[in-house]
Parts: structure tokens; C-alpha cells; sequence
């Protein structure tokens, strides 16, 4: 026999895809879930140009990222009290000022909304399998490697 | 025969080593140390595709692990860079 | 004779207004001003729902709400480097699980961003000129008090 | 006469005051504390919606003030609870 029913759990929303997505719309969504929200905390992820860089490729291993993100946004779940959590992220080659990533947290109060939205970029940057290379005006292309500073602000959580 | 296992390989690495991946038999291998050490003796790739064992993740079946994790027939093996996703 | 041109100042976009806002096309706005944006914060608030609340009424002090929020946009876009700034706020009447308020911080790095966004919500909420009361199911209509914590979190920056 | 103020109230003063303001001759009000000595003195309404001056905010043309800033003709200023925006 099933436990009696409690309390419904609040479930993620983790995409990764090749096209761009639609923060306002992914609001509302998130809005629809729950009437305990009081703030939505979030983070786009952006490819930033000069040096010549002219777009970025992501590689990902399919599968697993969708599994580590949706454990990540569980945790972030549990840890900060959200009331909604999303996650997507583009994959394939996108220009200068594209949007990589979207990360939306959605609590009854803001302190935990915007602490859950720094935990959850700072843990997927290193702990999701993600690779980007950057391709220059020049035709130079390379990967690019992980910053320690990454690797700390994860570990820090 | 042992059964088999499948090695991915992702990124950088995947560019060096000239493949994604491939089914490999199992043989005597028990661990993620024992698989990447008969690589290493049967494909001289695999020195410069993996010069420092320690900046080289490994995943079994879609879960970060460590290089003395236990591999087993079915399991998914995968090599890949640190990532640098987000 | 003015100064020789040097670099361009951010200037940060902030409206107080009746209608809602969408978030997409102010993000997409932001990223036009600047190729240097590696992220973007942002922080919304919601009318949160519960015992028995139906909406939120904001009244303000039209003027100096424009040139508080200003001036704070313009304190965060120099004390975190940011490469864009957007703070959007509403007035009226506004029903449970209606957008209050859009803060977006853009940034060439996510630190940065992250704390900006945090910086501007945490002081325009006991900073900048408007007072919400709240309506509920049963006729009741009450003002809203300030938060002890909420004055914590404005004086700890 | 030595000119004028404007004085305005927002959100539960403006309720219990019962009016968004006003505009009044300055005469020997040199401080806001001054102005709001002399509007205690000819309405007993103030008293009510003033019971603690700590917990009542003021501006001066639409800046944060002290009670003891200075007010000068031409001036608004303007007093309201805390705020509660955001």
C-alpha cells in the first residue's frame, strides 16, 4: 500500500537543448506551480565576446547532464525550501551575446530564492558534463579549461 | 569472455584519442585503473590523450567516480576533461 | 569645455509603472548595450499567496522613487563593475502571484552579477519610497509593516 | 510671510491625516522638527499619526532627512512610515 499523502513534492524542470529559451515564459510557468512563491532568484548565463571571440561550442554528454542537473536542483530543492526550481541549458554553437544557461529558483522568501540560484551556477559549472570551445575571427579554435576559481566556488557549498 | 563494457570519450579528449567511443571486451579488467592501463598498453594514443591521470574525470554509468571504482559487464564508461559547462 | 571622451558610463534603465513587464525583452534589451555581459542576475518579486490574501495594493512617491532606485542602480553598477543594469517597479493593485518587481544585473562576471542583484533588492526594499497593504478574502485591508530583517539585510551592505 | 512649504504624507500617515498634503506659509520654521512642532500645536490629528517621531521617516525634496534638517521656502518634505517596497 502507498504512504498516505502528504505534501506534494516539488519537482524541477532541467531541459538541455539546442534552441534558445524564453525567460519570461519560464516565469509563468514556474508562477503556476506554486502561490507560495514570493521571489524568483535567477541566472543567465551569457556568451561574453572581445579578443576576437566569435562564437562558443558546447559539447555534453547526453544523458548524464540531465541526470546531475536534476540531482543538483533536488538538493537545491531540500537545502534553500524552494517552491520551484528550472534549469536549461543550450548545447551546439552559439554567437556573442547568446544565452548559455537559465537557472530560475522560486521560494516563499528571497534569501533563499537568490542563495539557491548562486549554489545552483556555481555546482553546474564544474559538476555538469559541459565542454565549450571558442572559435576566434581568426579561425583559431580551442578548449576552453576549467578556473580554479570554478572549482572553489563550487567546492565552497 | 567476460562480457563487455562501452568507454566514451568526450571533448578534447575525445579529438585526441580520434574517436567518441567503443564496445571493449571485459576480459580480467575490475576496476577504472585496470580498463585505462590495458589502453594504455594496447594504443600509445592514450599517453598523450591522458598525460596526468589526475586532471581526466571519469564517469560509470553516468556517475562521477574514481579511477578504483569497479567496472563490471554493461557498465558505461566514460573519460572526459574537467567540465566547463553553465 | 567638457572633459575628453573617455569610456562609456553604464546607465541603468528604471521605470516605475502600472503594467507588468517581460522579462525575456528586458534581458534582450540589456544585452544590446554591451558585448562584455558573461551573466545576468536577477531577482522578481511576486505577490505571495495565502491566508486568504487576494492582493497587494502599492502606493508610492512618485519622483523620488525614480531617483532613489537611481541612485542605487548607480551605487551597484560601480561597486560590482556591472555592464548593464535594470530595475522595473510596480504600483497598483496587483493580485496574488502578479510580478512586483524585475531587478537585473548584468555583468562580465557571475559574482559580480549575483551580488548586485542581491545589493539592489536588499536596499530598495526599505530604500525607495513604496508602502504595500494587503487585501484579503474577508474585506480586511491592512498595511504592511516593515521587517526587522528586512532593515538587517539593507544596513549589512 | 516668508514663503511657502509643501508638505506631503504617504500610505497610513496620508490615511490618518486624512489628506495627501498641503501647502503652508514657512514663518519662523527653520527645521522639520520646527514644522512638525507647529502642525502638532493646531491639529490634535498629528499627535495621533505622529506618536513616535523614531518610527516616522521624512524626506526633504525627495532625499532621506533628519528631523533636524533644515527646511527652507520652496521645499517639500514629505513624512511616511517605513518603507515596505520591493
Amino acid at each position: 500500500m502507498a504512504a498516505p499523502y502528504r505534501k506534494m513534492a516539488v519537482a524541477p524542470r532541467v531541459v538541455v537543448q539546442n534552441d534558445s529559451f524564453d525567460v519570461g515564459e519560464e516565469i509563468s510557468r514556474l508562477l503556476q506551480t506554486s502561490e507560495q512563491t514570493g521571489g524568483i532568484g535567477s541566472f543567465v548565463g551569457v556568451v561574453r565576446g572581445g579578443d576576437g571571440l566569435v562564437a562558443l561550442s558546447l559539447e555534453h554528454y547526453p544523458g548524464m547532464c540531465e541526470q546531475v542537473i536534476t540531482g543538483l536542483a533536488c538538493e537545491a530543492i531540500g537545502r534553500f525550501k524552494l517552491s520551484g526550481c528550472t534549469v536549461i541549458h543550450r548545447v551546439g554553437r552559439l554567437l556573442v551575446a547568446e544565452p548559455i544557461v537559465l537557472i530560475l529558483a522560486a521560494a516563499p522568501h528571497r534569501a533563499d530564492a537568490l542563495e539557491a540560484t548562486r549554489f545552483l551556477i556555481d555546482r553546474l559549472k564544474t559538476g555538469a558534463p559541459f565542454w565549450k570551445s571558442e572559435e576566434f575571427a581568426d579561425g583559431r579554435r580551442c578548449w576552453i579549461e576549467s578556473r580554479a576559481e570554478d572549482e572553489d566556488a563550487a567546492s565552497g557549498w | 569472455m567476460s562480457g563487455a563494457v562501452t568507454v566514451l570519450y568526450f571533448a578534447a579528449l575525445r579529438e585526441q584519442i580520434g574517436r567518441a567511443g567503443e564496445v571493449m571486451p571485459l576480459d580480467n579488467i575490475r576496476t577504472v585503473s585496470g580498463l585505462l592501463a590495458g589502453k594504455r598498453k594496447n594504443d600509445p594514443v592514450f599517453d598523450k590523450a591522458f598525460p596526468e591521470a589526475g586532471i581526466i574525470r571519469v564517469a560509470v554509468n553516468r556517475v562521477l567516480a574514481d579511477f578504483d571504482a569497479p567496472v563490471k559487464a554493461g557498465d558505461e564508461v566514460a573519460f572526459f576533461p574537467p567540465m566547463t559547462g553553465g
